[in-house]
């Protein structure tokens, strides 16, 4: 995976985003307070308008940019958190010109551990991390496995899909959603269905399915 | 939806071209989102800087200026302001003496805010923050983002910005800061819900017979839902869910704070039964603001907010102050 | 219908209670329904007295206190006080100067308030009587009703109450006031129509995307509907409409006034459009409010007045005031 | 007619507005600002209270205290034109412990006179003017020509229902409903109908029909 392919995750992600804004509004405006859409929508925006402006040279520099660009254009709680995650990836990946899938895990395996450092959520908390943690597993698991980037990678954005899928029944204990109490059950997690449309939006980098 | 509004994306920059219109006391900085007082920084004052999502107002640009804050940082719409302002600010209106971040406990704000002062530190800025928590509604534990920072915050920026007035310590106006927040409670109600334009209807539905009990400030619902009754009945709700926490007494301050789309008649029927469930209890109000200062869009409904008062907090709440929405004394 | 009352019969009475119990500085005579300054009557001073229904809240009761009104009488909800009360009123604030009436050009308050004046003077209090018509959404002809007060009203108590102040006698404050109010114009738009209480629903229904243009401070549809727009656009509306009825030039004095249910946010980008608009003019806003200052209860929309100030009203205009709504100086 | 003639009057008046209070109110929402039930409703009850503590000896009394209650009690435009109204009849019917129907029309003259003097309304306005004129000539009439009193108030109650109704078509030129301008058309006006029913209740209190 070279830098066009990081270029390529953002595109789509910032493209599905955008696609699924008013859907990760409407489901922050059940457990939330109805900006989860606008927020990352208006975060990816300004990521491509950064990397159009000053383009990355290295893999990890796109990442470290966007994640820059979120934390400085999102604010709420996805900013600081998808920015982290993006800048740890991107620090995870050094200088190299090209990323093996094992560094690919690595790097999100970082990501995630910048996320749950600076948010202190866990598995189980109905956030973005119950999507993100099985993800990550599972594709440090498929490629450990030996599959392809395609099938690892549909591997990853299936269990994000499910672990978004499985918030529903949870209650919050973090975020906005856990003022709610036992009203938080019942519904999709808005952070971690946005982490399953940017597990796809990777699955999509590489190539059609 | 209707509102009175040029575009969904041009909220805040419109607001803060009429505020900047409004008031020559103040400065705006529209690329980096930040509302000063005109003659920031001063020299040897702790600095205040506050910040928020915007829908709140006059909650935080309201309140800048003498006696109250240095400068606002707005976020977008119920969104936390970035980093990137709260920094921009800091600058802005360090004085040597050091910076107060107020913070209401809400995960964007607290870790846009941390991000902020690290990256502050880095640049020789001394920060200190405070984190107001005051909305009895949600259970505070450990294990969970803890209690909303609501009608409080009001009390804090007033209280520790008197304090940086007399030239008091960084670390003093903080501890100060800190007190207020202990000594304070909140809880809300909802009549019916705000509408965030980027959603373009209302964040819950309610039927003309229910009210939403426990609500925060960003449109979201309580933590129950209940018949309509009468206003009495509704101000006993909330004020015994503020006792029960902390048990009234003594001299109080109290904040009657609309959500922004209940009118002010509403405001003072509710005033007057908080007032008599206080002396009820044995306590007094003996400072009150009614109206609205800490809103949720358009929300309709009503927040209390108690401060068990000592002798210094009143005597700093008497302070003069002069910001867009809370002035006397000059 | 959802509000927080006790009961529709009540409204007035709990509304003064709650006044009662948040303004130390006021005195509530309950029975003839009068808000007083706790220390009237002032010897030797022109006192004025204001009043009209209840739902336009902070006027009148919020403007009661130094450099403004000695008294004011709320009426039912949108209903004009009874002569009783401004009789007695006129009575409590009297020292010896004699009595500014300031009455909003409505049949009821007009009727009223003359009824009143007649029996003042029958009793040896010397009256005078001021009538505010503002609103220029009404065609000012003699053989109609006359146009609506509206906005004005507050400069109009703000700037006579301050003469008021210096010992100047009754001729010259009610001169001043009348001043005022011929040189002040405004505008009212709804975006959503109030519920008064004894009518349990709207008074009008409009749809999502219409707007009243025109509208008074009683719930009463505008002159016409059209469709909902921009801010920029309706703002441009409404100060047409006051452009066009007396030129807008030099410096004024601005109220950008909320009818009750909309919020600050949207307040503030309407009067940078405003604030522009007038500089487009040639004119300048000097001094402003942006806020829910003259509201028609629960009502969506604003309303905008401009004064066209002279040195001596930006000076009565800049003197200090202490009421509940509006402070600043002391 | 004695002085319990017309505090039979007044009970069916006050009755009347109790029972038609919320329609008098929603005319009033259509055209002005909804309280024109709740004033008179207010105005009413204010009136049986004061007849009921201090209980007049004369026709002219009730009339005389019942307008002074409308007035102190009431509010609003309807107070103070309601209040001069009955105040002006009982003035015009002096001390006499019995009325006779010239006596009323009389009585009733004065009345329009007092209530177009004090609110400058004319015919055609869209005021209660409009009901009271036309009740007041039709009453003048019917007594001119020797109707017996039932069938001069029940002639007197048509016109101002007449009179009511033809205030629809109009556009007002004085009260609140005047602001609309060309929108008051197509409207009663609610004083229009409120006089209609005080009509309605004087010939109720003349005896059944
Ligand atoms: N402490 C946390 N750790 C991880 N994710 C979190 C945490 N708090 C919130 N989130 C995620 O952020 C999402 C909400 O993001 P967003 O709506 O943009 O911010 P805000 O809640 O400030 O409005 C939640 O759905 C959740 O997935
Ligand atoms: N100048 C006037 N002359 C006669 N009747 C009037 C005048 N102005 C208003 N009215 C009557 O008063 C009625 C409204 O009364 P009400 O609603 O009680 O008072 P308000 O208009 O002050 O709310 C109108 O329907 C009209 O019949
Ligand atoms: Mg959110
Ligand atoms: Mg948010
Ligand atoms: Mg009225
Ligand atoms: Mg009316």
């Amino acid at each position: 995976m070279d830098t066009s392919f990081f270029l390529a995750w953002i595109k789509e992600a910032a493209t599905a985003v955008q696609a699924e804004r008013d859907h990760l509004t409407q489901l922050d405006a059940a457990i939330g307070d109805a900006d989860h859409g606008a927020n990352l929508d208006r975060g990816f925006a300004a990521v491509r308008q950064v990397l159009a402006d000053t383009p990355p040279q290295t893999p990890g520099a796109v990442l470290v940019q966007a994640g820059s660009a979120l934390i400085r254009k999102v604010g709420g709680a996805s900013g600081p958190l998808y920015g982290t995650a993006f800048r740890q990836m991107g620090r995870a990946l050094g200088e190299a010109p090209e990323v093996t899938p094992a560094d690919l895990v690595t790097a999100l395996e970082a990501a995630q551990e910048g996320v749950q450092k600076l948010g202190g959520a866990a598995e189980g908390d109905k956030t973005l991390v119950d999507a993100f943690a099985p993800a990550v597993r599972a594709l440090a698991q498929a490629v450990q496995d030996g599959a392809n980037l395609e099938d690892a990678l549909q591997t990853a954005t299936a269990a994000a899909e499910e672990g978004a899928r499985a918030t529903v029944p949870l209650q919050a204990r973090k975020g906005r959603a856990s003022y709610l109490g036992p009203r938080s059950v019942g519904h999709k997690d808005p952070g971690a269905a946005s982490t399953a449309l940017i597990f796809a939006a990777l699955r999509r980098a590489a190539g059609p399915a | 939806m209707k509102k009175l509004i040029n575009s969904v994306d041009a909220i805040v920059t419109d607001t803060l071209r009429g505020v900047a219109a409004a008031h020559p006391s103040l400065r705006v900085d529209f690329e980096n989102r930040v509302i000063y007082r005109r003659n920031a920084p001063h020299q040897g004052k702790v600095a205040l800087v506050s910040g928020g999502g915007a829908g709140h107002e006059p909650l935080h640009g309201g309140f800048v200026g003498y006696g109250m804050l240095d400068a606002a940082c707005p976020g977008e719409v119920f969104t936390s302001p970035v980093p990137d302002q709260m920094i921009e600010a800091s600058k802005g209106v360090d004085g040597g003496a050091g910076v107060l971040h107020i913070v209401k406990n809400y995960t964007g704000d607290v870790l846009n805010f941390e991000m902020a002062a690290e990256l502050c530190a880095d640049e020789g800025i001394e920060v200190a923050s405070v984190l107001v928590n005051d909305d009895v509604a949600v259970q505070d534990s450990l294990y969970t983002a803890g209690r909303r920072g609501t009608g409080a915050t009001l009390f804090v920026e007033k209280i520790a910005g008197a304090l940086a007035e007399t030239g008091a310590p960084l670390a003093e106006v903080a501890r100060l800061a800190q007190e207020v927040n202990e000594r304070s409670r909140s809880f809300g109600v909802a009549l019916s819900a705000g509408t965030v334009p980027a959603a373009g209807k209302p964040t819950f539905d309610l039927s003309d017979t229910e009210i939403e009990l426990g609500i925060g400030i960003h449109g979201e619902p309580g933590r129950t839902r209940t018949t309509h009754r009468e206003a009495r009945e509704i101000a006993r709700l909330a004020m015994d869910a503020v006792n029960d926490d902390v048990p009234l007494s003594g001299d109080t301050l109290v904040l009657l704070n609309g959500m922004g789309g209940t009118p002010l008649l509403e405001l003072y029927i509710v005033y007057g039964e908080v007032a008599a469930y206080l002396e009820e209890k044995g306590a007094r109000a003996v400072r009150c603001l009614v109206g609205n200062y800490v809103t949720s869009l358009d929300m309709q409904g009503f927040s209390v907010s108690v401060c068990r008062l000592t002798d210094e907090l009143t005597r700093l709440w008497d302070a003069p102050v002069e910001t867009a929405a809370l002035r006397w004394g000059r």
